[in-house]
């Protein structure tokens, strides 16, 4: 993929206008099983970000995901800030040195990432959390990598999975986060997390798509 | 939404500055980097005791920030675990070449930020330990949930392990009482209204004219089960019984009595409640050594309250009647 | 009603219960007769310090009987004046051959029914004055109306003058402090919410979700002016310009600077509120030297705040300074 | 007026029931312009005087207000239990010594009240109080009395009296009270005290009227 950088630059941007869309739909599933919090952190975060690697135009791709990492984990706090800022900073530690990113690059970035947020949290599919988005993004984006899919299909087929691992968290007791304290009553609502994960891939497949040739 | 703010968020930086103009003998404030420091340190030698979470539940914890309790807090957004960079920033300002306790709420946010700044703390060759408080038995401890939840348990240990700190104590000593006291609490709350965060302008949930909340937290989530509103007596009953089958309390036992209130709830009530508390604990031959009644870990404006009662021995009255010196909390001095 | 009490007519005796549970080191309590007096009175040479109101304003007296402050405390139903036989059983309790001192809010019922008590406790040769606290400045002070209401100036008064008296000072003494604070002290409160007497089952009045009231007191009746809700800075400011021009406050002056929450408010917000007096104040030359935040003049679960300046000088820092011990204020011991 | 004790006490009796029956209403008239407990308190300071009066039969009308006045002054509190306590104590006085009550026993025994409460209260007619509920109830009966009126006819006149009086308050500024406190927005409500007034008026001139031949 010819001019990473600016399409990294391009997806943060993305990321970050997501966020402040859905700040309040985030806030409201964060309400019904949290503490209200989600959205309000993440747009924080990612406007925070923003400026930042704005000013970092050029740099490489893992330069520009480092910064996003630190400065997470420096503003949005909670549950998200150490979960998202470790995905960002293994998805950087995936792509350092690279400068043209291809799709097995990008998976690499996932995996890490994905790696880096169970390591982290300790949760494992099926406990109602944004490991429920992400790990059949990843399964996706695998098997469409070694189908030999272009790297926008194959985000494309990521996107669609975690928005049905998000979906698929709607009848999930929660074992993980605050939302395992409600027990069953945590049972009907999507989970916020796995929202904004899927919010993520999304912005990232549509960036690449629309910069693809 | 009504509230006495004015940008929703700008709450937490304001509070931070009305804090340092109402309390300049005791604290120093960076509302830039969100943190609350004891005016006189680092204290050469002693361990230094820091905390923190999400704001909104004041006085906890910056209120208790002082000579015999807290060196340091660190205050997030609402609701909201603070950030690696505020817990780093503290263990620095409070370390007297003792080491550093961090006394962490066991909530998933909590214990990730708090964790991530322990390991840049020893990068920069301090020695922090952590100790992560759970006494809520709402929440059951298994593998199906994230824990249970740091609560009223919190006030308790901070009050207790700031006490031996201050005594000049050895990082062990003060890490073992820490844990002493939380092996020796237990909580439960419950909920008559829910709260607003300022930035979601909304209540987090909605309950009925004659509804309540058992088992609920701080943050203002719902708890493990709606039911009618019940009296005062059936309410106290409810929360003190599954406390006192956890532990278990036992005859015998000597107790500190903690009846908290959530915010919204007037201190009347937090009286009848301890009334009918004081009758239970009777009935079992359980004793009240030590009391504390009021506002001390709240959520925002929740009406409310939860007990909190922690098993003494001779060491943690000591400890718990040590002076103390914070905008929330003072005696002795 | 969402209350945390069991039945209406009960929470005041049962209040009592839980403080004589709660505090039996400070107290001793006659549920029945619904008096609370300092445990060691009476003090032989001691002037006796007694106020009284109706409930719903707790801490305040109740939570300030004790070493350095109130001697005894007379609890009616809520916002109800006590009756003369609680203020009779109170002096005589706490009279210890110098006199007694009645401090006494001025609102129409509290001053006839401690008016009738005094009379009584005179009749059996006990030695009674009394000092009216109007501190109020939302009301005129004129022919037109009953005169201004007795807020949170109280809590200040009480604190200083039982100070004095805890230093053996004469009645004559006594008595002039406690009216030397009433003529330096001003306050002015502010409603988000109403609050529910038990009795009443519903609010005593209704605000919409985009309105204030201004210039209210502590017994949940409307204020002087319902206004479009407004920003905390812009609050603070329409507070505490009357009482500047009041008294009025200049340039060059110490003061203490007293922020009450009406006890529905989160403490972050009263900081907040603070952070905005204590801005105005400096930009008028005007010094806090002394702070006081939280919830101690209450009016049941109302959401507002009040803020009270007294004017100091050596004397009274001095006397605010002075170690206190009771449940709700305590220091120096 | 004979068996003037056992009306009396059936006076007490039915001003007990009237103040229980009425408490809500007052209480929500004191929530106008005040603070929510002017019927809670009457009808707690009632029910400690009709068991009191209870053991009391037979004893004179005087002892039996004696003993009313000392209950209100121990249990209404707030504004209205001195001014109540002292109307009643002052009644009492004037109707000592006295065991067959007639009209002109009964006017003296309400202008000491009414002159009690101006005493203890000092507030003058027009400053929206139960004072002008009493002035015009105690006018009427003067000029009922002067007019040889009967005792039931006049008491009846004052008890139209008080209703007017109390009606009167709606318009007016209060400047004693807790209500004063509103200003202007007193103006439209009618005054708790006045109401109270008026219903104890009227419950006293029902029992003598039921009572006479
Ligand atoms: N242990 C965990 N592993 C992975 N994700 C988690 C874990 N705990 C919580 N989460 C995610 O975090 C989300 C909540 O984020 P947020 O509201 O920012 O945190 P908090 O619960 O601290 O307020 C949940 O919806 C869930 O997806
Ligand atoms: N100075 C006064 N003189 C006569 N009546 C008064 C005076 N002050 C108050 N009242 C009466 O008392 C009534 C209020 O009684 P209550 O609610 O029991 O007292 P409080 O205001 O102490 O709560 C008013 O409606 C008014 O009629
Ligand atoms: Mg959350
Ligand atoms: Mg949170
Ligand atoms: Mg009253
Ligand atoms: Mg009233």
């Amino acid at each position: 993929m010819g001019n990473s950088d600016a399409i990294t630059l391009e997806i943060l941007r993305r990321i970050t206008e997501v966020m402040r869309e859905n700040a309040e739909e985030l806030t409201r599933l964060d309400s019904a099983i949290g503490d209200g919090d989600h959205g309000t952190n993440m747009a924080r975060g990612f406007n925070a970000v923003l400026p930042k690697v704005e000013a970092m135009a050029g740099q490489p791709p893992a330069a520009l995901l480092k910064t996003t990492a630190t400065t997470l984990i420096s503003t949005v706090g909670g549950a998200a800030g150490p979960l998202y800022g470790t995905a960002f900073l293994r998805a950087a530690t995936a792509l350092d040195g690279k400068n043209d990113i291809d799709e097995r690059d990008v998976l690499a970035a996932f995996d890490a990432a994905l790696e880096g947020i169970k390591a982290r949290g300790k949760a494992s599919p099926g406990e109602k959390t944004m490991v429920d988005a992400l790990t059949p993004a990843v399964d996706a984006l695998r098997a469409a990598v070694e189908q030999g899919l272009d790297l926008p299909t194959a985000l494309d087929h990521a996107a669609a999975a975690a928005r049905t691992g998000m979906e698929a968290t709607i009848p999930m007791l929660a074992t993980k986060g605050r939302a395992s304290y409600l027990g069953e009553r945590s049972i009907g609502h999507q989970d916020p997390g796995a929202t904004s994960s899927y919010l993520i891939v999304q912005a990232i497949a549509d960036v690449v798509r629309e910069n693809s040739g | 939404m009504k509230k006495l703010i004015n940008r929703p968020e700008d709450v937490v930086r304001e509070e931070l500055e009305g804090m340092a103009a109402a309390h300049p003998d005791l604290l120093r404030v960076d509302p830039e980097l969100q943190v609350i420091i004891r005016k006189d340190a680092p204290i050469e030698g002693k361990v230094g005791v820091i905390s923190g979470g999400g704001s909104g539940h004041e006085p906890l914890h910056g209120g208790f920030v002082g000579m015999g309790m807290l060196d340091a807090a660190c205050p997030g957004a609402v609701f909201t675990s603070p950030v690696p960079d505020q817990m780093l920033e503290a263990t620095k300002a409070v370390n007297g070449g003792a080491g550093v306790l961090h006394i962490v709420k066991n909530y998933t946010g909590d214990v990730m930020n708090f964790e991530l700044a322990a390991e840049l703390a020893q990068a920069e060759g301090i020695e922090v330990r952590s100790v992560i408080i759970n006494d809520d038995v709402a929440v059951q401890d298994s593998l199906y949930t994230a824990g249970r939840r740091g609560v009223g348990g919190t006030v308790l240990a901070e009050k207790i392990t700031g006490a031996l700190a201050e005594r000049k104590a050895s990082l062990d000593e003060v890490e073992a009482v820490c844990r002493k006291v939380n092996e020796n609490v237990r909580s439960m709350g419950m909920a008559l209204t829910s709260c607003t965060v300022p930035t979601a302008g909304k209540p987090t949930f909605e309950l009925g004219e004659n509804e309540m909340e058992i088992g609920i937290g701080i943050h203002g989530e719902p708890g493990r089960q709606r039911l009618p509103l019940a009296s005062a007596d059936e309410i106290t009953e409810m929360l003190v019984t599954p406390i006192l089958e956890d532990l278990p309390f036992r005859r015998g036992d000597q107790v500190l009595a903690f009846v908290n209130g959530m915010g919204g709830t007037p201190l009347m009530e937090l009286y009848i409640v301890f009334r009918q508390l004081h009758r239970i604990l009777s009935d079992r031959g359980i004793t009240i050594a030590r009391s504390l009644v009021g506002d001390y870990i709240t959520s925002l404006e929740m009406a409310g309250v939860s007990i909190t009662l922690l098993r003494l021995d001779d060491q943690l009255i000591d400890l718990w009647d040590a002076p103390v010196h914070t905008p929330a909390l003072r005696w002795g001095v």
